[in-house]
């Protein structure tokens, strides 16, 4: 069997659960952003491969690669920023220590 | 590109990205956990080698694997207090919960992707990728592009607004 | 001059609300130049009013060929309202009396106001008070009436509350406006009744329509339209049951209680009637109304005015009366009776006003007639124009209201012998109880020991009055007052001297009887008042009647207005807040959802777009023949 | 008309706002002048538009529109008739003299006067919108400001600012969505999808066409009753007027009570009847008790009150009950009363309102308890408070009488012993106004007030504005009826066709 698009999409939903699961089980910070670009790759990749496998006569989904990148980066850059504030503010990285929002 | 070595590494791409991002997950110390995700990025950048994308193949890597990284790790030591060991523990009380929403989810996914029946005859195989990306983007997507260069530069503004922290001046 | 006058006629009320507007709004602490201009305005109107009765008269012009000129003041799709001048006798009657009282009173106000710090205020709203009251006399129409009608009952509650830092002055003036609105209630709806019917509010159009309506559909809808309209006369004209504001609005100074309540305003609601007498006097029982209030009315004023001790309260009691009889000479059918007595009554009455605001005046403000005395040494002029008075509304002849009186009481006689007896009774009443006035005032020992002199601003008027008192009667009988003002053809009037002659023994009756009580102390006043014993009590408390009212009122406005405010904030917005409170309950359990978690948060967003996948693979089939077809999403 | 006239007066406040931005917040002195300036202008161009403005012709004048969404048919729209024309002119009047009246404020005065500014522009908008779009755009472009003023600015007495606001603003949303759902359907429903429109003169003429069925109409006219009714502070949807003319501050309540609240009446005329005639006769019995109950209930509640702002928030209610009734007798005489009488109470209870306002703003008290006497330390305004409560009792002379004399005479055309329960009202209005003025104003002096000043230099200027107009239109009154006339009197055969249109009774006669 040749890869086709679905391994790909295969391949993107996996990292995209890991991504989700690391996402809803972690506690600090810094690695829910890193779980947050694990997911975002996994759907840059479907991006990649609908480009490349679907009948297109352009790079359209690249250019959206581009622009998810751009959005990612400027995501990491205002996260980081946040998490910067957050401990300052709370002496903490711990998101279950930062509930000011419950109800 | 040969059928072959393209399953080929393919496969080796997956796996090791696959691997890598169970790693970022499972690793206990943050650290460990940055650099496996720059693992990640790099397979996930090989993948997109293999899917005629060298352009941005080589921005995952600068981005991402570079920069992204980096910078968390920068973050990581600016905020830490005490030994890395047990910096990056799972909650054990949600793991149940997580593992069943992003089972589900994966599933759904899966039911889906294997169900839906693709053409994927015809392989789009423009060779100049940077002058085609360069001419659609200042074209077609001229306006798209604009903004999200107004987005990065009020995402830094804001971030720097933000780490600088607006009420001390 | 005649002609000028004539067809300029509408400058008589425009020119004393000019000066209104200027004194009110300019000139409130110029004092002397501002009664300057009042006075000046009211002049001139009075000299126009002569020039338009000279106009009636030489013109030839009657109550049936009326001078009328009209000018448009409203006029939407379905309406239209003129404003105007009517001309008659009827109107030039009244323009001469009102200019010339009101022209007298702010003479002698000069003198009475002296010294007050709102002398200017009082001259801008007798100006007004004129202005409107000139208006009201020369309407064309319901509507115009009205609306003179509401602004006289405005400058009345103004000076009624003149001095407002006395709280009573203050309350009789709510009263007074409130009591009268009542009244206008219904006339108001009297009037839109009429609108509604004919179309038209203009006398002399409604003149020529409601004899056919009444051929036509008969009495039934007009005589409750004139009840309602009959409504306006008993509030503004001080009817029972609605006079309970009179006597209370004598708080004001005494030239208002003068001019307004004595002289010109009070008789308003006569000069409704008899202007609008077209529509009254062809509703039989309705004129049976009339008559009857009036005559009760009359009868129940001097009973209460027999018992009272304030002078101005015996007077206010007086004018009561007086416009019972008025009305009782409108609802016998005597317009001419009733319009006689009008312009006597204004005289004299408001001589006897002017003589107490004197009197008042020089024993510092002192009301209570039992505590005054002996004044007719200290204030001969005074002495001697308010005898002329007492005599006049005592009918006695030859004074004024012998004439009047007696043409009214030789009216009801001729319809009804049991109105002629109430007439006669009030008519001996209030011979005793001026006399009482006159005789504790006047006679007797001084109690005063400092009298204040009467300035010559206030003795001038004074005098002019008492001439017209003794005059206007004998004038009126010897150049035929029925010949002008009239209704229906001229009648002549004879004396039936059998029912002059009775009243007037009756009148020397009270007289004698009343030197005997008050004059000569040979009967004790009190033992008298013992004897009547809870007669005495009921007149001098008036029946109770504003007790009664005072009970109703805290019953029906203020019980039941703080019964509806409960209702507003308990039932209406309790259940406004009962919802919000709900919602907010509501809320509050939604918000136990919100953990702060924002990865329990994830989690449900997650679940969430797990449903919708499963929608999607629902329609699995449908999403692949739409790539089978070749066709992209 | 090539002149956008109506444009510029729209505009003009809101120029006055961009200006304002640019002025710092410190110098409190020419913010409230650039605001006073730009009102004076707006109310000029207004009267010239009043005086231009051709009554024998009648219909929209000063036209204009630009397309702006075509595929939803909604352009930018406005014109003035002679219904509307009386309603910018009132709001014009009362804006300018809400900025006057607000001449002391030092709490943020630019933030304030901005806000002011824009709610004064919605306000106008709605009343020259000729697109229902722009009319719901400027209605909600409204709400917004008051809320924020009320809470800012406010004053606490028997209920919290807070409260006041959130009640306030809540009434006006809640009704707006009813409004909005009737007018969605009615979008919906007046034409075919290709000729689907906003503009209201097209949508009134839908009805010939036949697309508004009568059941369709009368469940629409009844969402736009809710919305406009609860606008119109209508029984019982009203107890959001006093508790939130109460909290208030001054200028608010003069705007609320003066011109917002006629939006209600202006959009029971122009969507309500015109657009839906139907529906409009349908529920007209119910509108009329309705009205009553405002008349009498409102009044008796206004005779106990003990804080003057209730006072005139009720009485505010009694009097909106006239322009009920006005408006469901529904013939041409009633309805320019109607008109006229938004008119009327517009310009009086924002005399009234000013002169609280300011008696509030020297001594901190409103109670009818507290104050006594003030006629001897602040005669003018005591005078101003006379003249609006004068022309509330509805005093021939003042502005109040024609327009309650209209409704009477409309009225008793259609329910006569009704409108015999609606004159009594007038009773109660001088018993509840007198008893405060006298209460208020008169009596012996009190020296505790000495120290408190009466009215000078600009805060004048409202007493004086509306002192005019009052008496002006109550003497001339043909200047007012004439201009509201050229836009009821072509309504006549309108309405006379209505009279076939069964109504509520036909109905719960069919029950019986």
């Amino acid at each position: 069997m040749t890869v086709g698009m679905t391994h790909f999409l295969i391949l993107s939903a996996l990292l995209f659960c890991i991504g989700l699961y690391g996402l809803l089980v972690k506690r600090n910070l810094f690695s829910i952003l890193m779980c947050i670009e694990l997911m975002l790759n996994a759907v840059n990749i479907n991006f990649a491969a609908f480009n490349y496998f679907l009948p297109m006569p352009d790079l359209s989904g690249q250019v959206m690669m581009i622009f998810s990148i751009t959005v990612a980066a400027a995501e990491v850059a205002v996260g980081l920023a946040l998490i910067f504030r957050i401990y300052h503010d709370f002496a903490t990285v711990n998101i279950d220590k930062i509930n000011n929002m419950k109800g | 590109m040969n059928d072959g070595i393209f399953t080929v590494m393919f496969y080796l791409a997956a796996i090791i990205a696959v691997t890598a991002a169970w790693g970022v997950i499972y690793c206990k110390n943050l650290v460990h956990s940055a650099l496996f995700l720059a693992l990640c990025f790099i397979a996930v950048a090989g993948l997109y080698a293999l899917l005629n994308a060298d352009f941005l193949a080589a921005v995952q890597i600068m981005v991402y694997a570079g920069t992204v990284v980096i910078l968390i790790v920068l973050g990581i030591m600016m905020t830490r207090r005490v030994s890395m060991d047990r910096s990056n523990v799972m909650e054990k009380s949600s793991i149940l919960g997580a593992a069943v929403v992003s089972l589900l989810l994966l599933v759904c996914l899966l039911l889906i992707f294997l169900n839906v029946s693709f053409v994927d005859s015809a392989v789009n195989d423009i060779q100049d990728t940077v002058g085609a990306l360069a001419q659609l983007l200042l074209t077609h997507y001229v306006l798209a592009f604009e903004i999200a260069a107004v987005l990065l530069l009020s995402a830094m503004i804001g971030a720097i607004v933000l780490a600088k922290g607006a009420d001390e001046k | 001059m005649e002609q000028f006058a004539l067809t300029h006629a509408w400058l008589i009320p425009l020119v004393p609300a000019a000066a209104f507007a200027i004194i009110g709004l300019f000139l409130q602490n110029f004092h002397k130049l501002s009664a300057a201009i009042a006075i000046l305005a009211i002049t001139f109107g009075f000299v126009m009013s002569l020039g338009i009765a000279g106009a009636v008269f030489n013109l030839g012009i009657t109550v049936d060929a009326p001078f009328v000129q009209r000018i448009e003041w409203i006029k939407i799709a379905g309406l239209q309202f003129d404003m105007g001048v009517i001309i008659d006798p009827l109107s030039v009657l009244m323009l001469l009396v009102v200019t010339l009282v009101s022209l007298l009173v702010q003479i002698y106000s000069v003198g009475y106001m002296k010294g007050d710090k709102g002398f200017g205020r009082f001259f801008s709203y007798m100006s007004l008070f004129s202005a409107s009251m000139l208006g009201l006399n020369i309407s064309i129409n319901f509507v115009q009436m009205y609306v003179f009608w509401e602004l006289v009952g405005l400058c009345s509650y103004l000076l009624i509350g003149f001095y407002y830092y006395r709280i009573p002055a203050r309350e009789a003036a709510k009263k007074a406006f409130i009591t009268t609105r009542i009244g206008d209630f219904g006339l108001l709806i009297g009037i839109l009744l009429l609108q509604m019917l004919f179309g038209t509010v203009d006398f002399i159009q409604l003149r020529q329509v409601i004899p056919v309506y009444l051929m036509a559909n008969g009495a039934g809808v007009l005589t409750i339209i004139g009840i309602l309209l009959f409504m306006g006369p008993i509030g503004k004209s001080g009817q029972f049951p609605l006079h309970v504001w009179l006597p209370d609005a004598m708080e004001g100074p005494a030239p208002v209680s003068a001019l307004i309540h004595a002289a010109t305003m009070v008789v308003a609601g006569v000069y409704l009637v008899a202007r609008a007498y077209f529509l009254f006097a062809s509703l039989p029982i309705l004129m049976n109304i009339i008559a009857w209030i009036g005559a009760f009315t009359a009868f129940f004023g001097a009973s209460i005015a027999f018992s009272q001790h304030a002078i101005k309260r015996i007077l206010a009691y007086s004018t009561i009366s007086q416009l019972g009889y008025m009305m009782l000479a409108l609802g016998v059918g005597s317009l001419t009776a009733s319009m006689f007595h009008l312009m006597t009554h204004a005289f004299f009455k408001s001589l006897l006003f002017l003589c107490a605001g004197a009197v008042m005046h020089a024993v510092n403000e002192e009301a209570d007639i039992f505590k005054m005395g002996g004044l007719r040494r200290k204030m001969p002029v005074v002495f001697v124009t308010m005898t002329i008075g007492v005599l006049a509304i005592s009918g006695l002849p030859p004074f004024s209201g012998f004439f009047s009186k007696d043409a009214i009481l030789a009216a009801a006689a001729h319809v009804s012998m049991p109105l002629y007896l109430i007439g006669i009774v009030t008519a001996f009443m209030t011979a005793f109880y001026m006399a009482r006035l006159l005789f504790l005032v006047f006679f007797g020992e001084s109690r005063q020991k400092e009298v204040h002199k009467v300035s010559r601003f206030m003795q001038l008027p004074l005098i002019v009055l008492a001439a017209l008192a003794v005059v206007s009667g004998l004038g009126g009988y010897v150049y035929n007052f029925g010949d002008w003002v009239r209704f229906g053809p001229p009648v002549v009037e004879h004396m039936d001297w059998l029912l002059a002659s009775t009243s007037t023994l009756l009148s020397l009756l009270a007289f004698v009887l009343a030197w005997n009580i008050y004059g000569s102390k040979r009967w004790s006043s009190d033992i008298i008042a013992k004897k009547l014993g809870i007669i005495y009590t009921i007149t001098f408390n008036k029946y109770y009647i504003d007790e009664f009212y005072a009970l109703l009122c805290r019953i029906f406005i203020d019980g039941i207005g703080k019964i509806m405010y409960f209702i507003d904030l308990y039932i209406i917005d309790g259940t406004v807040n009962a919802v919000s409170a709900l919602v907010l309950l509501f809320s509050k359990l939604l918000s136990k959802f919100q953990t702060g978690q924002v990865q329990r948060y994830a989690a449900v967003f997650v679940c969430g777009v797990v449903i919708l996948l499963l929608c999607t693979i629902m329609y699995l089939d449908k999403v692949n023949g739409v790539l089978a077809a070749g066709g992209a999403f | 008309m090539d002149f956008p006239l109506l444009t510029i007066i729209l505009v003009i406040p809101l120029l006055a706002v961009g200006l304002l931005m640019f002025i710092p917040p410190s110098s409190f002195k020419s913010v409230k002048v650039v605001a006073a300036t730009a009102m004076c202008i707006s109310l000029g161009l207004t009267i010239y538009a009043y005086v231009t403005y051709d009554s024998s012709i009648g219909g929209m004048q000063f036209t204009q529109s630009i397309p702006w969404i075509s595929d939803l048919g909604v352009s930018y729209s406005v014109g003035v008739d002679g219904i509307s024309l009386p309603m910018l002119f009132l709001t014009n009047v009362i804006g300018l003299a809400a900025v006057f009246s607000s001449w002391n404020i030092n709490v943020r005065p630019k933030e304030f006067f901005i806000l002011l500014l824009i709610l004064i522009t919605g306000v106008m908008g709605t009343f020259v919108a000729c697109d229902l779009f722009i009319f719901l755009l400027c209605y909600e472009l409204v709400v917004i400001p008051i809320y924020i003023m009320v809470i800012i600015w406010g004053s606490t007495k028997r209920v919290t600012k807070e409260y006041a606001g959130m009640k306030l603003t809540i009434y006006l949303l809640m009704g707006s969505a009813f409004m909005l759902v009737g007018v969605v359907a009615l979008y919906l429903q007046a034409f075919p999808a290709e000729l689907r429109t906003f503009d209201i003169a097209a949508l009134s003429n839908a009805h010939l066409y036949g697309t508004l069925s009568q059941s369709f109409q009368i469940i629409v006219f009844f969402l736009l009753l809710l919305g406009f009714g609860t606008l119109l502070s209508m029984f019982p949807f009203h107890t959001w007027s006093p508790d939130g003319y109460a909290g208030a501050p001054t200028a608010v309540s003069m705007i609320h009570a003066g011109v917002l609240k006629k939006i209600g009446g202006y959009g029971l005329i122009r969507l309500g009847l015109l657009i839906l005639p139907a529906g409009a006769k349908f529920w007209a019995p119910l509108i009329i008790i309705l009205g009553l109950a405002n008349v009498i209930y409102a009044a008796y509640i206004a005779i106990v009150q003990k804080d003057l702002k209730y006072v005139v928030g009720y009485s505010s209610v009694s009097h909106m009950g006239y322009v009920l009734l006005g408006f469901a007798a529904l013939n041409t005489i009633s309805l320019t009363g109607a008109v006229a009488n938004m008119v009327a109470h517009g310009i009086m209870s924002a005399l009234f309102f000013a002169v609280i306002g300011y008696v509030y703003e020297k001594t901190h008290m409103r109670s009818v308890d507290q104050l006594r006497g003030i006629a001897h330390q602040m005669p003018r305004i005591s005078v101003g408070f006379m003249l609006a409560g004068m022309s509330s009792v509805g005093l021939p002379g003042l502005i109040g009488f024609i327009p309650e004399y209209t409704i009477f005479l409309g009225l008793f055309k259609v329910y006569p012993f009704l409108a015999m329960l609606a004159v009594s009202g007038i009773v109660f209005t001088a018993i509840y106004i007198l008893r405060v003025l006298q209460k208020v104003l008169f009596g012996p002096r009190d020296y505790g007030l000495d120290k408190y000043k009466d009215a000078k230099g600009a805060e004048l200027v409202p007493l004086f504005l509306l002192g005019t107009v009052l008496v002006l239109f109550g003497l001339f009154p043909q200047l007012l009826m004439g201009v509201i006339n050229s836009g009821v009197a072509p309504l006549g055969p309108f309405l006379q066709e209505l009279n076939n249109v069964p109504s509520l009774l036909v109905t719960l006669g069919g029950i019986w």
